[in-house]
């Protein structure tokens, strides 16, 4: 029994911990509700649903952490997945090139968001905004709001098939969260983003390239947010011009959740994987509860606030 | 009905003189502006002027917040030249608005969303299908091809007038033809694929004796095929909307039918109704037109209408 | 009620804190310390870094609450217990903290009179009112400061005198200086110490800390010295003597303040600057620094001399690239161009800045972090991070500097702000710079730990590096210095070298006689 | 000539200047592209349509001022039009009773978002994403997505109403704006939510009580966003379920635009006003423009960011 209690304990001072305590609760609760809840298709649901905020989540993570944010992400993602299939189908592009294309988009979009607010200095906040209306704006212009259908039949097959009963854009996500995660804890190029974002002054003292870092960070979010919306593109199996709608909200918070700090220089990936877990397991059990879908509304609100809570809460145990 | 669609949009009735009037132009108005159900109403708005001698122009918001979009048609109105003007709204929020620009004589007509007489001061008559036609016309549809038996889970895109009618007349028609047939409360869809596919899989891990489903939005199309896939359950899926993506779902058996509001029709009828109030005629409050249910043999003609479309979206 | 009264005007102690006992996770800040400060006396706090005087003050001005440490606390003889340091203030403690804190957006005068512009209760700021209170208040002190401009725009030592200004403004009974004089020059801190007085015979009670001893023969009338948190001395102004300070403070002997210089200056030129020209922020053209050229040669330490504002910090940061400048800069005879502090510091040199709280240390990161920062290649492999190595050079300056933490892993957050100070300078160090801007490297040190510092200098000027010391302790310039520079409102005013410099000449010199 | 070089310098150095130029240079081109733009009823037009998401962004000006957040501001305005048009249809409460119930439930929210990030530490931007969820849920609660509607007549002539060619929600909406400017100007009570959002720890050390201020800034927000709403319902007559959806980017955008740090201590009403305003004639003026709906998305997101650049400029240009 002691034994037990320490280890709890010993759990209970992991930085994640915070997060997991709810996460682990809520399947808990949702489990003893109704039993098929942890059953495969339900997992694997809830695991591939996570794969496409997820990877945004991913390079947000690191922009957050390096000081940054990025608001345009769901549009960009919209925007990428667009242009992407636009040129397969419009143009006539081949498939490679058309992806290549949208993630360039992606890129491109994320290093103006970086010029704008780390280089001119616009706070990020509005640069972001902005761009969330630019993409957005050149999404239906270029299809006119129009779905671009069929898309390749390669990327139909890609988008369906079920490597290990999941989905590539999961897999894709899954590896991308190892690596990120590695790549800020043990990596030169981390450590540099966690001191960019803990304080610039310091860091460009240090000799640390902050503005480069900074614009990486943006860019790397651009990126992933372009092959978020490709992926999603290659499931639906459609380029919706709708792809992205609201992730901004969705992703920010999954960060926050996962431990980030919105002033930079706090967190890491596997906080916010946790942070992703829990919306979407909240999300799914509140549906497998048979709550009403209204109270779902609310409840995803309140547990978001009470996770955030008990984190809070774990901190503050820690210090005395 | 469909055919007869099709045929308006070729030379018509052209005995119509031009309006005495020097205004010429009928309004569109109509927020979400870039989506594709509605561009498709546009363009058959369009058609419609121009088949009947008017200019046509579109006024409305990307996004679905009345307000900016009364704001935008306020001032389209300001410009003083509109002839008449067709609302796509269900909303009594537009009332004032209606009952404002009304009053400055301009011919108001409301396509697609059904509405008791008077409900709309201003206003001079609706064309629309009849929602709860459709409604009970699926749960007929649906029960028959589930074989009486079973749960059938009914999601929203989200809840307002018109979903929530063809939800609750869907439940009461199926409850009332197969009593043992349960109903699902209805679900949000939202309108985020993956979290509605991944709400959709929820539901049907909750309640395993689904089988079938009705959204009451053009994206259920998606999202339940999306759901049978993941799940592999096979359900009957009746989804709303003609696009390709869901013709083509239906065609190739994800899904079991699609239910056509006549979108074409009421929004070139508009044009059609405004003209002839132009020219004096009256016309009655409701103009109704039938939605068809649209299962794989049906969807051909269907796929002429899109085609029409996206040529004139490519133009 | 009387008796009472009586009672505590029969205390002759102002102020009595009663066998205080401070936790922290990990650390016992304060244990069992008793101090008690006679009416209108200056009594001086001083004691090694993170001895605990900055957390005994903390507790007189109720940062840390009552119950929230052991130990009582009176005032006039009566207990007190307070809850925040708004209590404080109610109670008549002015307390001005040994880190910055002002309130950068608003107007010098708003700052000093924060939370109470216009009198308790008053609804509506007059501002002309405010401007004139806090201009008499400013004139009346000796404090020269526009009390309309933001304090966005003041450097750190006009930071520290609005903070003094605040602490004035409330006219105390007791004032708490916590090393307010670190970043003053000698003459700000003698106009402070002025007021000080001038209060004390209107019946103030000051505690004052410092590590500038020679503050206490100037004006301390009693001295307690802390040691590992607990008191291990108290000398009264008769007894003053610095060897038995230092010696209670450190626990040894130090047999001089300075160490000398035992090593030549090389030869060849380690950094020439040409014409250096920093235009004024804020104002079109008006130049902050105009014009400044020298050279240090490698192994020598020059000295920049100068007031407050005399552009001193601007020439160091123009150097390191961190603000826009004209001129030329050369590096071991090769003209390098520096447009940020990467080129700077890629170039060989390295800044040790002036407010470590702005822009000195990563304050959430451990201690590890912090050092390792400014060369993350040499604890690296592949781009990997290898921690071995990283915690090693941690542990090797922790050492080397003396720096009292309960382990690497601290973050530095929780250090005693001479602590801070220290990590501050191995981070600079561990880059293993040719070139070494020193931005007042000893700003809160203690005596002991200033003399490890100066020792580094020296070792530093050994192995041949160039170094350029900008520091307000007048003695500790001259003691260290081989040459000087002296600006005087951004121009070079003389320029001497060791053997022709003397505290008249520098004064002199700076004041623009 | 000189002259007036001079006095365009000297407005230059005005604070607001940075976002009047932009907006005075959009205005002009607007005009000269359609002379109608700035006839009568268009500008009524742009006012009228100022005025609800205006009064949320003047509580949200105090609020970011004193260091804080609030996202759920729209689905607040949501929530309390329907609660107030539900009491007073379907429970048949008296119109000042359901109207003082709708503003108490902002009131409330606005409560339990700052207990939530200013007492427990939640940060305010989960704690008020947190509300945007539960507010919308309980707003479909109430009225299931249908609108409800009539609402009583009184509210419907008040809605309608046209004082001095305007409305009473703009009317109100302009002295608010003036009123909440003096007060943060003027007042002790502005000082100290600039002295809070400045750095909490020297205004608590000065005695402010900041945990109050900025509860109060929160609640202030809450109240003004369920006015925002109430007066919505009137005008549109119907009390919408979707009211306000949406409504916390633009109302964040426009203060930032007006110059209010995300940081906090920075920032005017009279800025966030001029904001609100260049917003407002954008959208209006590019659609008078005849610009393509998709071309003035673009443009409503370049737009925002030059502005913001132009009053970065203007603090940069050197005072002589
Ligand atoms: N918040 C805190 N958490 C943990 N330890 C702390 C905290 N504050 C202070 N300490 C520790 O308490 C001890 C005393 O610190 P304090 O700041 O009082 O020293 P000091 O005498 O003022 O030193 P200095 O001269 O360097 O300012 C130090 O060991 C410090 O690390
Ligand atoms: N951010 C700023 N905005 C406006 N003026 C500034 C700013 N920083 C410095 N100055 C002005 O530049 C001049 C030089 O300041 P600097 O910090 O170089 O002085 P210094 O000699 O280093 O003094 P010390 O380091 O002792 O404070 C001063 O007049 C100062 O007021
Ligand atoms: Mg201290
Ligand atoms: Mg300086």
């Amino acid at each position: 029994m002691r034994k037990f209690v320490e280890s709890i304990r010993r759990l209970w001072a992991i930085p994640e911990a915070g997060i997991l305590a709810p996460l682990v609760v809520c399947a808990v609760v949702f489990q003893s509700i109704n039993p098929t809840f942890l059953g495969e298709s339900s997992v694997s649901a809830i695991l591939r649903a996570m794969a496409f905020v997820g990877m945004i989540a991913v390079g947000q993570t690191w922009l957050m952490i390096s000081g940054g944010i990025d608001l345009s992400v769901g549009s960009v993602a919209g925007l990428c997945a667009i242009t992407a299939s636009w040129l397969m189908k419009a143009q006539g592009w081949p498939v490679p090139a058309g992806i290549a294309a949208g993630l360039a988009v992606g890129a491109a979009a994320g290093l103006i968001n970086g010029v704008l607010s780390v280089r001119i200095g616009i706070p990020a906040f509005i640069a972001t905004l902005g761009m969330l209306y630019v993409a957005r704006g050149l999404n239906y212009l270029l299809c006119k709001g129009y779905p671009i259908y069929p898309i390749p039949d390669a990327l139909k097959e890609f988008g369906r098939a079920e490597p290990l009963g999941l989905s590539w854009a999961f897999l894709l996500f899954a590896a991308l969260v190892v690596l990120a995660d590695l790549c800020l804890r043990r990596t030169v190029y981390g450590r540099m983003v966690y001191a960019t974002g803990g304080n610039v002054e310091v860091a460009a003292i240090a000799g640390i390239p902050t503005t480069r870092v900074r614009i990486a960070c943006y860019v790397f979010t651009g990126a992933l947010a372009a092959a978020a919306g490709i992926l999603l593109m290659c499931q639906l199996n459609v380029g919706q011009p709708e792809i992205g709608t609201g992730w901004e909200l969705d992703v920010i918070a999954s960060v926050v959740i996962g431990g980030v700090s919105l002033f930079g220089g706090v967190g890491t990936v596997v906080g916010t994987f946790l942070g992703l877990l829990l919306m979407q397991v909240v999300r799914s059990g509140l549906v497998v509860a048979g709550v009403n879908t209204h109270w779902q509304t609310v409840a995803v609100g309140v547990i978001m606030v009470v996770a955030v809570g008990v984190d809070l809460l774990r901190r503050r145990t820690k210090i005395s | 009905f469909l055919l007869m669609a099709v045929a308006a949009c070729g030379p018509r009735s052209t005995g119509t003189s031009n309006p005495a009037t020097t205004k010429k132009k009928f309004y569109w108005v109509q927020g979400l502006k870039g989506h594709p159900v509605h561009q498709l109403t546009q363009i058959a708005f369009l058609e419609g002027c121009r088949e009947f001698g008017y200019d046509g122009e579109i006024i409305g918001a990307d996004n679905d917040d009345l307000s900016s979009t009364i704001a935008l048609a306020e001032q389209a109105l300001a410009k003083g030249d509109a002839a008449g003007m067709a609302v796509w709204t269900g909303n009594p929020g537009w009332n004032p608005f209606i009952e404002k620009a009304a009053r400055t004589g301009l011919p108001i007509v409301l396509p697609h969303f059904p509405s008791p007489e008077g409900s709309v001061p201003g206003a001079s008559g609706i064309i629309s299908c009849d929602p709860a036609a459709y409604a009970a016309e699926a749960a007929k549809e649906i029960g028959k091809a589930i074989g009486g038996k079973g749960a059938v889970a009914v999601t929203q895109g989200s809840f307002n007038s018109t979903e929530n009618l063809v939800a609750v007349t869907f439940a009461k028609t199926l409850g009332d033809l197969y009593p043992d047939v349960k109903v699902l409360e209805p679900q949000e869809e939202t309108f985020d694929a993956p979290k509605a596919i991944a709400r959709a899989v929820s539901i049907l891990q909750a309640n395993p004796d689904v089988v079938a489903a009705l959204s009451t939005t053009g994206n259920g199309a998606t999202t339940w095929s999306g759901a049978q896939r993941e799940t592999g359950k096979s359900l009957v899926v009746v989804s709303m909307d003609y696009t390709r993506v869901n013709l083509d779902l239906v065609k190739d058996g994800s899904i079991h039918a699609v239910i056509a509001q006549p979108l074409w029709e009421e929004s070139f009828g508009a044009a059609e109704l405004l003209d002839r109030i132009v020219r004096g005629e009256s016309i009655p409050w409701w103009t109704k037109l039938t939605a068809p249910f649209l299962t794989r043999e049906k969807t051909g003609p269907y796929y002429a209408l899109i085609d029409k479309v996206e040529a004139a979206i490519a133009r | 009620m009387t008796t009472r009264l009586q009672d505590a005007a029969a205390t002759p102690f102002a102020l009595e804190m009663l066998g205080i006992t401070k936790r922290f996770p990990g650390v016992l800040a304060l244990s069992d310390v008793t101090i008690q400060v006679r009416r209108r006396q200056v009594h001086a706090l001083v004691g090694e870094n993170g001895a605990g005087k900055s957390t005994l003050m903390k507790i007189l001005d109720g940062v840390y609450a009552a119950g929230t440490f052991q130990g009582s606390i009176r005032l006039d003889g009566r207990p007190i217990a307070m809850r925040s340091p708004a209590d404080a203030k109610t109670l008549g403690i002015g307390y001005v903290p040994q880190e910055i804190t002002v309130l950068d957006n608003l107007t010098v005068a708003e700052n000093v009179f924060v939370g109470a512009w216009n009198g308790r209760g008053a609804r509506f700021v007059r501002f002309p009112r405010l401007f004139d209170r806090a201009a008499a208040l400013l004139e009346r002190n000796g404090i020269q400061l526009d009390p309309r401009r933001a304090v966005a725009t003041l450097n750190a030592s006009q930071r520290q005198l609005v903070m003094i200004a605040r602490a004035l403004a409330d006219d105390p009974v007791v004032l708490i200086l916590d090393e307010a004089t670190a970043c003053l020059t000698r003459d700000e801190s003698r106009t402070l110490f002025r007021i000080v007085e001038r209060l004390r015979d209107r019946g103030m009670t000051t505690v004052l800390i410092t590590h500038k001893l020679a503050e206490l023969f100037e004006i301390a009338d009693r001295a307690t010295v802390l040691r590992d948190g607990t008191v291990a001395a108290e000398f009264d102004r008769s007894a003053f003597d610095e060897r038995r300070i230092v010696a209670a403070m450190i626990g040894r002997t130090l047999d001089a303040f300075y160490p000398t210089r035992d090593s030549r200056i090389g030869d060849g030129e380690a950094i020439r600057v040409e014409r250096i020209t920093v235009p004024h922020p804020h104002v079109a053209r008006r130049n902050v620094v105009e014009d400044v050229s020298f050279s240090v040669w490698r192994g020598e330490i020059l000295g920049l001399g100068g007031l407050v504002g005399s552009g001193r910090s601007e020439v160091v940061n123009a150097i390191y690239g961190r603000i826009p400048s004209r001129g030329s800069v050369w590096v071991d005879g090769r003209k390098v161009v520096i447009r940020n502090s990467f080129d700077a510091k890629r170039h060989g040199i390295g800044l040790l800045t002036e407010d470590r709280k702005r822009d000195g240390l990563l304050l959430d990161k451990s201690i590890r972090e912090n050092v390792s920062l400014h060369d993350l290649r040499r604890i690296s492999r592949f781009g990997i991070i290898d921690r071995a190595r990283e915690l090693d050079a941690a542990r090797a300056f922790v050492r080397k500097l003396s720096i009292r933490a309960p382990h690497v892993e601290t973050p530095v957050s929780t250090l005693s702000g001479g602590n801070q100070q220290k990590v501050v300078l191995s981070k600079t160090l561990f880059a293993g710079p040719r070139v070494l801007l020193l931005d007042e490297p000893t700003k809160g040190v203690d005596v002991g730990a200033k003399y490890e510092i100066y020792r580094l200098m020296m070792d530093l000027a050994r192995e041949g590096i160039a170094q350029i010391l900008i520091t307000s302790d007048l003695p500790e310039l001259l003691a260290l210095c081989d040459r000087f520079l002296v600006l005087a409102r951004g121009r070079v005013a003389d320029t001497f070298t060791k053997s022709e410099a003397s505290d008249a000449r520098l004064m002199l010199a700076a004041t623009g006689g």
